[in-house]
This record gives C-alpha cells, structure tokens and sequence, in this order.
C-alpha cells in the first residue's frame, strides 16, 4: 500500500474514533468537531488559492454562503418530499459553488495579485448586500431554515443527533482532502503552483495563465459551496452571515496562521481558529485582540505558520544541534510565559474596566484575585510584561544561534 | 425638484471631500510605497478618538493639530517595528500584516474607550450655520471639513509632484537599492512617507468624528469603501483619487434620491414581469435601496475594464 | 547535418521590416531577417542595440509598432507568448526565470505538459503519465542535472539554474529555440560545457541565441547578425563578420582606416 | 463572557467550588444569549444587567421552588450561527430556559432549533423566552409552543401609535423609512394597515428602505424627507441607524414628529438634543416618567448599577420574571412543560397595571405609553435634561390582536 493511502487510511480512523474521546463525547463538544470539520473543507477550499495558486482573495465566503442558501433550499425540498437522504446535500453546495465559481470566476481571475483581491473584496461586499436585498432566496437577515430529519433514512439514520451529522461532515472532509490533493498532483495542479511562483514563465511554457487561475478558482468556489452546504446541515439555518467579509476574513487567518506552504496547514488552521472562536470567547472578551496578535505574529515572524514550525522542529530532531536548540528552549520560554502572562493580565484588567464596569472591580486571573481599581495590578502586569519580554530580547540570540547550527547541518546534509 | 438636486449636490459633495480627506493618506502610501494599508481606516478612527480626548483636555483647536501628530506617531511606528520587517516578504505579507493590524487596533480602542458610541458633538466652538440654503442652514464644521478636504489635495499635490523630497521618495518605490546609493536613507524615507499617510488619516478622522459616528465599529463600516476610492481613482494617482471620491459621493447621494427600480423602466417601456417570480424581485430593488452597494460595483466593474482606474499609472 | 547549399531551406522564422517604440523612442527600427530551418544564427551588437527587445518581439512578449514576423510560415506578430510557444517557439531569459518553489523535476515536466497533449487536464495523476516523465528524466540528464531533481529549484547555484533556464527552455520539444545570454556570468569551464550542451540540444533544431562571449558566438554559430541602434548593419558567415569593418567600428568606436 | 464566578479553569473546578461557597440547594439554569462583543454589543450587555437583577431579586426572595437561579451568559455577536453553538451548549450545561433579545434573525432561528431539539429529546426540553425580538411571525405562522414573548410585537406597537393619532390633526403627511429587512419591512406593512384603519385621511409620502447598519451618511435621506414636505416621519430604526438619522435631522433642521420603536435607545436622545423636545416619541411598556415617583426597582437597579449610560430600560425583563416567578408557584414545579401550561393564561397585577399571558399564541399582553420627549420631564435620560413624558396609555387587554398561530401542544 502506498505511503499516502496509508495516512488517508489513518486519517479515517482518526476521525472515526475522535467523537469517542473521554471529554468529547458531550454535545457541544462534537458540535465544536463538526464545526472544525466545516471549516477545514473550507480552509482546503480557500488553501488551493492562496497557498497554491498565490492568489489572494478576500470574498471567498460568498461561495460557501451562496453553496449554503443551495442547500439548504435543496433540503428544503427535501422535506417537501424529494427522496434524497441528507448526506448527500453538500453535492447540491458543490454544484452551486461551482456553478457561481464559473461565472464571476471568468470575470475575476483575468489577473492576479492585488487587482485580484481587490475585485473579490469588491464582488464579496456587493453580492452579500444584494442578497439581503432578496428575501425570497435569502431570507434577509434571519436567513432560510429547513429540516435535516424530514428526509428519507440512509442506512437506518435520521441525521437528527450530532454525532451522526459529525460523521456526514468528517466522510466529505476525508473526501474532500483526498479529492483536493489529488488535484494537485494532476497536470492543471502543478501549473497553479507554477502560476503561484512565475505567472509570466507558464505563457512561454505552452499555457494561459489566466486560463489556469479560472480552472482552479472553479474548483476551489466547488469545495467552499460542499462547506457551505455542511453548515447548512450542521445549523438547520442558512443566513446572510454565511458570506459576510468576516467570515472571508475568519478564512485568510485560519489558512495563513495554519501554514500556506503546507497542504495540512489549512486543516491546523481551521482547528486553532475555531477552538479560539468558539471556546475561548466563553472565557474572555480580549479574544478577537489575542487573535490579531497572533495573525501578525505569524505573518511578521513565523510565515510558515503553525505547520511549518510543526515541519521545522520535525527537522530538527533528526540534527546535532537538537540539545542546544532544547536547552535554548528552557531558558526562553519561562521568559516568554511570564511577558505572556504579565501582557495578558494587563489586557484583561484593561477590558474589564472599559467594557464590563458593571462587573464590578474585583476579578480572578490565574486563580489570584485582583481588584482593577486599585493601582497594583496595573504596575504589576506592566512590570511583569515588560520584565519577560527584556528577558526574552537577551535569551532570544542563543535560541537564534541554536536554530543557525541545526539549519546548517539540514543544509549540508540535503 | 430644484431642492432636491442643490441638496444632492451639496451633500454630495461633502460625502465625497469625506472620502477624499479619508483616503487620501491611503493614496499617498500606496502610490509611494505599493503598500495596501487595510489599517488606514483604523488610523482615521484613532484620529477621531484621539481629538474627542485631547478637545476633552484641552479644547478642540490644539486637538485639530495633536490629534493628527499623535496618528502620525502611530504610523511611523506601524512601518518601523511592523512593516519594516515584512517589506521583503512581498507585496501580499504586507496586506495580510495590515489585515491583522486593522483587528488589533478595533480591539483596542475597545481596551481603552469602552464599546459604546462616544458622545463626539460637534464642540461649541465651530458649532454655528455657516450659511442658509432653501430654507435650512449649513454647519460650519461640513464647511470646515470642506476647506481641509480641498487643503489636503493641495497639499498632496504639490509637495509630491514638484518637491524634491516627492520625486525621491517616488523614486525609492521603484528603485529602493539605487535610490539608497545615492545617499537617502531609503528605509527612514519609508517611515516618514506612512507618518504623513496617517497624518492625514488623523486630520480627517478629527473632523470625520463628528459627521459619522465615533464607535470602535467605524473602521470596519469605513474599510471597504476607502479601497474603493483609491482603485477607482487609479492606484498610485491623487487627482484620481480625487475625482473618485467626488463621484463616489454624488452617484450616492443621488441614487438615493431616485426612488425608481427596473420595473418601472420596464413597465415604462411596456414590458411585463411575471408576479410572484424570484427575478421580480431582482427588477424592484429601487434604486434608492442599492445606493450605499454602488460603490462596490463601481470597484469591481472599474477593476474588469481598466485595473488602471481613472488616472493610474500602474496596476499593482 | 544541414542541407547543402543549393536546395533553399524552407524558413523557420522570418522578420519583415519590424518596427517597436517605447512612446515617442524608436527602438527596433526595421529589422528583416530570414533564419532557415536547422541554422544557428547569433545575434550580436552593444548594450542598448536591442537585442532583448527584438527577443521580446519574436517570443510574443511585446507586439511590433508595425512589420510582420512569421514563424514556420505562420503569422505570429501580435499574438499572445502561450499561443506562439504552442506552435513551437520556445525562449530562455537572461534573468533566470524559472519556478523557485518547485522542484527541478517539476519545473521540467511542467514545460513538456503541453506538447504531449495533456492541456488543462485535472483528471489525471501526473506521476502516471510515463511519456511525460520520461521526457523530463531525458532532459534532466542532458542538462545535468538529474541528480538535484528533487532540490528546490530556488536553492541551485548561477550555473545550475542557468543550465535549468535552458532544460525548461528545450523540454518542449520546441522546433525553435531562443536563448538570451545563456553563458552570461559563466566561468570559463562552466560556457564551455553549456557550449556543448546547446550544440548538442540544437542539433536538429533552429537556434536563435543572443551572446556577447565571442568565442561562444564563433564556435556555435552558422550566421550572424549584427544588431547596432535597432538595425541590422550586417549579416554574414562568422569569419566574413569577424573582418567586416561596420562590425568593428560599431565595437571598437571609429575605425581607423 | 461566563459569568466569572462559575467559569474558572475547567468546568469542573467550577462546580466544586459552588458546592464549597454554600450555595446549596439545586440550580434552575437559565441561559442568556445575546451579543457582549461586537457592534451591538451595548445592548446586549444592557439587558444583560436586568436579567441578571431581576434573576437575584427572585433568588433573594428564596428563588423558585426553592431552586436558586443561575444566569449562564454566552456571547452570539449577533449571528444566527454563533447562536445555535451557544444554545448547543447552554442545553448541555442543563439550561431549562433560553433567554434572548436582539435581533428577529436570531430569535427565528433560536425558535426553530428549539423546536427540533425538543422534539428530538422528550424529556430535556427547554422554553424560549423572547423579551425583545418582536417580528409578528415569532407569535404568528412561525409561533410554537416552546416560544414566549414578553414585549408587544411590530403590529401591536404600530396599533399603539394608531391610537395616539387618532386625535391628532396636525399630522398629515407621513414618510416611513425603515432597514432593509424583515424586520424594517415588518414596521413598513404595519404601518401602511394602521394608517389605512385608524388615519384614511394621511397620506404617506414617501417610503424608504435602506441596508442595515451600513449607511454611515444619512443627510440624502433627511433631504428626501423634507422635500416630500412630510411632516412626521415612523421608522423602526435601531442603534446605529436610529442615532445617524435623528443626528442627520437635527443638522439639517428638519421639523417632523418622530414616531420611533427604539427612539429612547441609548444614545439616542444624547443625539438629537434639544431638537426633539415635543417631536420624538416612543412606544414602550415603560419610561422614567410613566408615574410621578421612581419604581421600588428602578431606585435598586441605579443603586447597583451607577455608570452614566445605565437605565432600567427593560421593564419588560421585571414582567417576565414576574411571570416565571407567577407560574412556578401555579405549578408548583420547574419542569418546563409544567411552567409551559401554568404559564398560559396567567393573570398578574403590575404596577403599571394588570397584564395577561395569552394561551393560543404565548404573547403577552401589557400596558403600551406612547410618550414624546420633553424638557419640562422629572426625570431625564442619560443626564441630558431631557425626559419622555406619556401622550397616551394603552390598557394591556386593548393591545391584543388576532392571531394565525396555530401551535402543536404536547401530550
């Protein structure tokens, strides 16, 4: 069996056993997979642009809300009596997102670069405008609902439990991921990563730049209408929300901090997104300013993203300097932990006195309760803060120094 | 009748030296420096936010000067610490570094100011009519906003086309390497050009706090459209950027004043619509109704038949 | 191999009076020239005679201000660099440009998609499509490379990534063949190594190639021209140039006789 | 954002610790979902406030049936979606009513997830309780059984303005402009029936709608307003778009009356100033100046909360724990389909006057003021000087209307 139907074969099982974890088997915990589940298939969709083909767009969710609103009339017609089990409901996003894909895709991808994310910003905000305009199809603001168990049973199941609609959404991410790499390893596949690095050198080589940026955009407009129409199912609801600019925007972060370069990063930066989203926003209401910390972050220090940190420290094992780099670790990170934690503390006590005065002054972080109208947290958390990150800055060369020595030794040995 | 259009015109106008005031700064950095800075309508907010601090401290007259040097402290220091490091990444790492920007700025105005809209009245100071026009009378501080607008252009115009320290800093856009061996000091050059981009973010954040609504929620209301007068305009063209944003502001203000849809040119013309189909609901969106979307189709149409804009020298 | 002299060899790629200016500046101003089918021609003559331009003109790149140019009799001036590569005109660039963040082997088997037929296919897997693969080690192996195949492109040497300019270049199977500079910054042994490996890739083909190293231009080439101000003052043997006095005063500033 | 108290660390830390301060006795777990980030996140933490007070003035009273209330807060930013996780996960942490507000979207598709999830988990069903979406549908074709509203619909409020008009000759021409969307479109039907019924003789002269929450410039459309000569303007703007428009009016000096659902929002009068002395009017169950004397609750809400923007602003909120409250006792039990039918055709005294829980389509009836804004009020709004003062009182057995709900009960 070859290498990569191995890690498809693993890929399976992971997901079949995940909902069975000690600590997932709640409700609301699988609904947190499945949602990761729907944003991956939409981070693989977006991943085959950006990281792919280079192309940066900032209107992708309209093809996952404009695959959304198909399925979720399609399963609405469902329920009014087409014998069509629910599982298959995502092919109905796939076709719209395909069939929209192919129009505007002609009239957006004559260029790349910035004229390209100019035109899907601007496409992005007029469509979302025009759908709330068009309540029949969209349901304006409170969006079109249906339901997922008023269908005929697929083997035995109504779809009605979470865990069942979690299985529908991991079969069409598994396919969804065999389907996409897939892709890339065909002719049209490798011409977008030749258009990503060298649009001008693919016209001399026999093909049309454009021609191939139409093709892929087509196929990535198809994959994010398949999430669309697994949020349909997930939700029950479909509305205007499904292809607002932060959703676009939500997309550009998971891709980017998950790591364009690599085919997993999407899926990584579906994961950590979602998780902040949906669960740290439960603890704090910093959560959007954490976010944007982390994004530049990644963007200004780390472009590989999380999976290429995950590829660089895999490297690294295999080097020499493997001890060195460790030992660097141990002396940075407590000074990281304690800027982190300083930085932290002084953004929620900041919060709670702009946004929530009525909680009262008194609040418990990291288990030390604290009370915001007294002076000391403030020095403290500044003096914290500002001591780790001093810190960091001087530890911060023997970490550099440590990474030079295994990069060496990864450069000569290749 | 007669009313209706001098209104049209002169709200439109204003809307429209708004526009220009906004993205001006945007057009000065991105025509000298290729950078699409989606955090320049979050420097705007901090100007508006800024000068309802300082007017608050110190009246409004020193906060019409401070704000906009405190703005342009900010943006010297986004290209310093931020940008700097992502320049040679490309084109794209500085759009997504700016995307990220634009976030953590909304947050913390949060952090510092609260959620809620900030009473930001006109201050007493230039709150009068300035003239009186069928019957109502104009605020002075849409005059003021006006005469700054126009100020700017000038501004702009002048000191980049016929200065010398204008040709170099276009020079350095194109040629950083050479213009660096020729003695400037190519990355200081930078700094300077994006404080003075958010300088005039600043200034027109003053004035634009009171005309919209000063709430963390203004950059993200504002984002979209700024890019829309910059494209439109003609990347890297200020006189571009400004017939933009004058046509912007009227083809707004009057599409709304027009309350017709397809239908009634159909019915007009004879044709008849099918009740009851989803495509009539298509032909009776009034114009009125798509006004505030015209600008993005505008964008997309201009981008499709001359990526150019109106008077721009180049596409990316 | 070439046909004897007397039986004229069909023209592989014919310029007639080809004129292009930037705005108001002429750079090209009416260029002729007819290069039969199999012949290695160089084009030679200063910095700013433009050279590089008329290569733009006849890869597609830029579209002539006014004149013709025909390639194996077919009209070609104008039209878009994919058409013209379809129809068997292949160039290299001065400035290497190839694809950094692909492999070696990629950046090869991308350039011979075209002509085997497969077009925009998504539907097939391109580790199964043997001619391809095949083509591509052929190539790696006579451009020496085939033992870096799996390198990043980005990460070669000058050389090696000059030698894949030309690989990418010839992959196509392209009838004819334009190099731009493609010995520039090379040592000594390195230009003579790429020397033979063009003589040995343009052996059934028609070589166009743009040099300023004279011994490359005397050893390969079977024509030359000679390109001062956007004309072309003379176009000759090798030896018959090497004493025409218009060819040296346009090198060597005023002749002295 | 959790109330703190109970979210430290992991979940199970938490319910530790409650065991441990003494909190004892079991807890009848209400969720409140309503947005605390984002744009509209003023209102949500607004109401926040009351359901919280009112929660611990019944807890305070030894709760119901002897079960303490406990508030789970979660953050919906507004979105239909982000609702849905929220309601996942309020059920799982044993949620029996879902408490809500902002925004019709979300409250249609809270009420249809409650729905299916009802019907797919016989014994874990949770009630709706709706004290601020008033699109008609929620107690109309898209009523069900789960579903409770606490503040008058769309149809209802407009019926209330009707009555206010009925003797007022100086309105004669009037302009609707509204949000581009169900709700907005709602106000403009409502509208357009009443002033059919109750004012044949006004003429609308003009009718608007624009996209939500995105004009940043309202000064064309206050041009059009005045062109059309109108003089009274009803819309049903809320937050931004109520405080643009007011503020647009003001600049360009229009003279209309203002006939608003959410005119007293906060910020609002701040906007309009002194300009909407005598023409800026509202329809609520309560205002500062309904009777001559603060409510015993109101004077213990500005105790608790002092920040200048706090108002008790939700009366409707006191009435629907006052009905909880009510129907527990009734029922004599928290199970929800028990409370459910207590609830339905519970009478109870206010205040303000008697107010009755309607059985065929769960809407409640309570009593409507019309007021206008005045200088010369005792109390103001955010200390600005200025305060509603009542036109007209509607009595809560009047405000009922027909209704096509035709809901499935339980067995």
């Amino acid at each position: 069996m070859r290498a990569s139907s191995r890690i498809w074969l693993a890929a399976a099982v992971m997901l079949a056993l995940l909902p069975w974890v000690p600590g997932l088997q709640s409700d609301s915990a699988r609904s947190l997979l499945t949602q990761m589940g729907i944003a991956s298939v939409f981070a693989l969709s977006y991943n085959l642009l950006l990281g792919q083909t280079g192309l940066l767009s900032f209107g992708h969710a309209l093809y996952f809300g404009l695959g959304g609103y198909a399925s979720i009339h399609f399963l609405r017609a469902i329920n009014a009596g087409l014998p069509i089990p629910t599982p298959f409901v995502p092919l109905a996003g796939a076709a719209a997102g395909l069939a929209f894909g192919v129009v505007f895709g002609a009239l957006t991808t004559r260029r790349g670069g910035t004229v390209f994310a100019l035109i899907s910003l601007g496409l992005g905000e007029w469509v979302y405008a025009s759908t709330l305009m068009l309540p029949s199809f969209s349901g304006g603001e409170s969006g079109i609902t249906a339901s997922r168990t008023k269908a005929p049973h697929w083997l035995g199941l109504d779809f009605g439990s979470q865990l069942q609609v979690y299985y529908v959404t991991a079969f069409w991410l598994l396919a969804s991921a065999v389907l996409l790499h897939a892709f890339m390893r065909t002719p049209v596949g490798r011409l977008a990563n030749a258009v990503r690095d060298n649009a001008e050198r693919v016209e001399f080589i026999g093909y049309n730049p454009q021609r191939v940026r139409f093709i892929v955009f087509s196929v990535s407009a198809a994959f994010a209408g398949l999430a669309g129409g697994l949020h349909a199912i997930n939700y029950e609801i479909v509305a205007a929300e499904a292809l607002s600019a932060t959703r676009s925007g939500a997309v550009l972060l998971m891709v980017y901090i998950g790591g364009v370069h690599h085919f997993v990063g999407a899926i990584l930066g579906a994961i950590a997104i979602t998780w902040l989203q949906v669960s740290l926003s439960d603890y704090t209401t910093a959560w959007l300013l954490y976010l944007g910390l982390l994004f530049m972050g990644i963007v200004a220090f780390v472009p590989g993203g999380l999976a290429g940190l995950a590829m660089m420290h895999l490297a690294a094992l295999r080097t020499h300097a493997l001890p060195a780099i460790a030992r660097s670790y141990l002396v940075a990170l407590p000074f990281a932990l304690v800027a982190s934690i300083g930085a932290v503390t002084l953004i929620e006590i900041a919060y709670r006195r702009a946004t929530q005065p009525e909680a009262g002054t008194l609040m418990k972080l990291f288990w030390i309760p604290m009370d915001t109208a007294k002076p000391w947290p403030w020095i403290g958390a500044a003096l914290l803060a500002a001591a780790g990150a001093f810190a960091l800055y001087r530890a911060w060369p023997r970490v550099a120094s440590a990474w030079a020595e295994a990069g060496e030794e990864m450069h000569a040995r290749a | 009748m007669k009313e209706i259009v001098a209104f049209s015109l002169l709200n439109g106008a204003v809307y429209g030296l708004l526009l220009f005031m906004l993205s001006s700064g945007l057009t000065l950095i991105f025509s000298l420096m290729g950078v699409l800075n989606f955090a320049h309508a979050s420097v705007f907010m901090l100007g508006a936010y800024f000068s309802w601090q300082i007017s608050r401290w110190v009246g409004f007259w020193p906060a019409l000067v401070v704000a906009p040097l405190l703005c342009a402290m900010v943006g010297a220091a986004i290209e310093r610490f931020g940008l700097r490091r992502v320049h040679r990444q490309g084109h794209v790492a500085e759009i997504l570094f700016t995307f990220g920007l634009a976030y953590v700025i909304g947050e913390l105005v949060i952090m510092a100011w609260g959620r809620n809209p900030i009473e930001n009245h006109v201050p007493a100071v230039i709150d009068f009519a300035a003239f009186r026009v069928f019957g109502t009378s104009y605020p002075f501080y849409k005059v003021l906003m006006m005469g700054i607008s126009v100020a700017m252009f000038a501004f702009l115009y002048v000191a980049f086309k016929r200065t010398r320290l204008g040709l170099i800093i276009q020079a350095a856009l194109t040629h950083p390497q050479m213009v660096g061996a020729l003695g400037h000091d190519v990355p200081r050059l930078f700094v300077l050009v994006f404080a003075i981009g958010s300088a005039l973010a600043g200034l027109a954040g003053v004035i634009g706090g009171f005309a919209l609504l000063t709430e963390p929620n203004m950059a993200a209301n504002l984002g979209p459209i700024v890019f829309v007068v910059v494209v439109v305009g003609g990347l890297g063209s200020i006189p571009g950027a400004f017939v933009a944003s004058m046509l912007i502001g009227l083809l707004q203000t009057f599409a709304v004043a027009i309350d017709y849809s397809w239908l009634d040119l159909f019915r007009a013309l004879g044709w008849k619509v099918a009740p009851g189909s989803m495509l009539r609901e298509v032909w009776s969106v009034k114009l009125s109704q798509a006004a505030p979307i015209l600008p993005y189709v505008l964008l997309v149409l201009m981008l499709i038949v001359r990526p150019r804009g109106f008077m721009g020298t180049r596409e990316t | 191999m070439h046909e004897p002299e007397t039986a004229q060899p069909p023209i592989a790629l014919e310029l007639a009076d080809v004129h292009k200016s930037f705005g108001a500046t002429p750079v090209i101003r009416g260029v002729s020239l007819a290069i039969p089918r199999g012949e290695r021609h160089a084009i030679i003559g200063p910095n700013g005679a433009g050279k590089s331009t008329l290569f733009n003109l006849m890869s597609g790149r830029l579209a002539p201000t006014r004149g013709r140019i025909r390639l194996q009799g077919e009209e070609i001036a104008g039209k878009r660099p994919f058409r013209i590569a379809r129809r068997g005109l292949s160039r290299s660039f001065q400035v290497t440009n190839i694809f950094a963040r692909m492999t070696v082997r990629e950046n090869v088997r991308c350039s011979v998609l075209w002509s085997l037929g497969y077009r925009y296919s998504f539907l097939r897997s391109i580790d199964k499509l043997r001619d391809a693969n095949e083509r591509t080690d052929e190539t790696l192996e006579r451009i020496g490379l085939a033992s870096r195949r799996d390198a990043l492109a980005g990460v070669l040497t000058y050389a090696e990534q000059r030698a894949l300019e030309i690989g990418v270049t010839i992959a196509g199977g392209a009838k004819v063949i334009l190099l731009d500079e493609p010995t520039a910054g090379m040592s000594r042994p390195e230009t003579e190594a790429a020397v033979e490996l063009i003589r040995s890739v343009s052996h059934d083909r028609t070589l166009v190639m743009v040099e300023h190293d004279m011994s490359v231009v005397f050893g390969l080439a079977d024509r030359v021209s000679v390109l001062v101000y956007g004309e072309i003052v003379a176009s000759d043997t090798p030896e018959r140039i090497r004493a025409h006095d218009a060819v040296r005063s346009a090198y060597l500033g005023a002749s002295d006789a | 954002m959790r109330v703190w108290l109970h979210r430290i660390g992991t979940g199970g830390l938490a319910v530790a610790l409650l065991a441990f301060a003494g909190l004892a006795g079991a807890q009848f777990k209400m969720a409140y979902i309503d947005p605390l980030s984002g744009g509209a996140a003023s209102a949500g933490v607004n109401s926040q406030k009351h359901v919280v007070f009112f929660a611990d003035r019944i807890n305070a009273a030894g709760g119901l049936n002897g079960e303490k209330i406990e508030i789970l807060s979660y953050d919906n930013k507004v979105s239909p979606q982000e609702s849905l996780i929220a309601l996942k996960k309020a059920i799982d942490e044993g949620a029996r009513i879902i408490v809500q507000g902002n925004g019709s979207s979300v409250a249609l598709a809270i009420t249809d997830a409650v729905l299916k999830h009802n019907e797919r988990n016989p014994g874990k069903e949770v009630l709706f309780f709706n004290y601020a979406a008033i699109d008609p549908a929620l107690t109309n074709d898209k009523c069900n059984f789960w579903h409770f509203r606490f503040d008058a619909d769309v149809d209802m409020k407009m019926a209330a303005f009707g009555d206010a008009m009925v003797n007022d000759k100086s309105i004669r021409k009037v302009y609707l402009i509204n949000q581009d969307y169900s709700f907005g479109k709602a106000v403009a039907a409502a509208a357009h029936k009443m002033l059919a019924q109750k004012r044949p003789d006004v003429q609308i002269v003009g009718e608007e709608l624009h996209p939500l929450q995105k004009v940043q410039d309202f000064s064309p459309y206050v041009a059009k307003i005045k062109a059309s000569g109108a003089d009274t303007v009803i819309t049903g703007n809320w937050s931004n778009d109520m405080l643009l428009l007011v503020k647009a009016g003001k600049d360009a000096d229009l003279k209309v009356k203002w006939f608003t659902y959410y005119g007293g929002g906060l910020g609002s009068v701040p906007a309009i100033g002194r300009d909407g002395v005598g023409t800026l009017k509202q329809v609520t169950e309560h205002h500062k100046n309904v009777l001559p004397t603060l409510l015993p609750e109101e004077e213990a809400f500005h105790k608790r909360y002092t920040d200048k923007s706090d108002e008790l602003y939700y009366w409707r909120i006191r009435n629907m724990f006052a009905m909880l409250d009510a129907a527990a006792k009734k029922a004599k039990s928290n199970d929800p389909i028990k409370l459910a039918r207590a609830l339905e055709g519970l009478q109870l005294d206010t205040p303000l006057g008697p107010m009755q829980m309607r059985a065929d389509n769960h809407q409640l009836l309570q009593p409507l003021f019309v007021s206008t804004l005045s200088d010369k009020a005792r109390f103001d709004v955010e200390h600005t000087g200025l305060g509603f003062v009542t036109d007209e009182k509607i009595d809560a057995a009047k405000t009922a209307l027909p209704t096509t709900c035709k809901m499935q009960r339980p067995s």
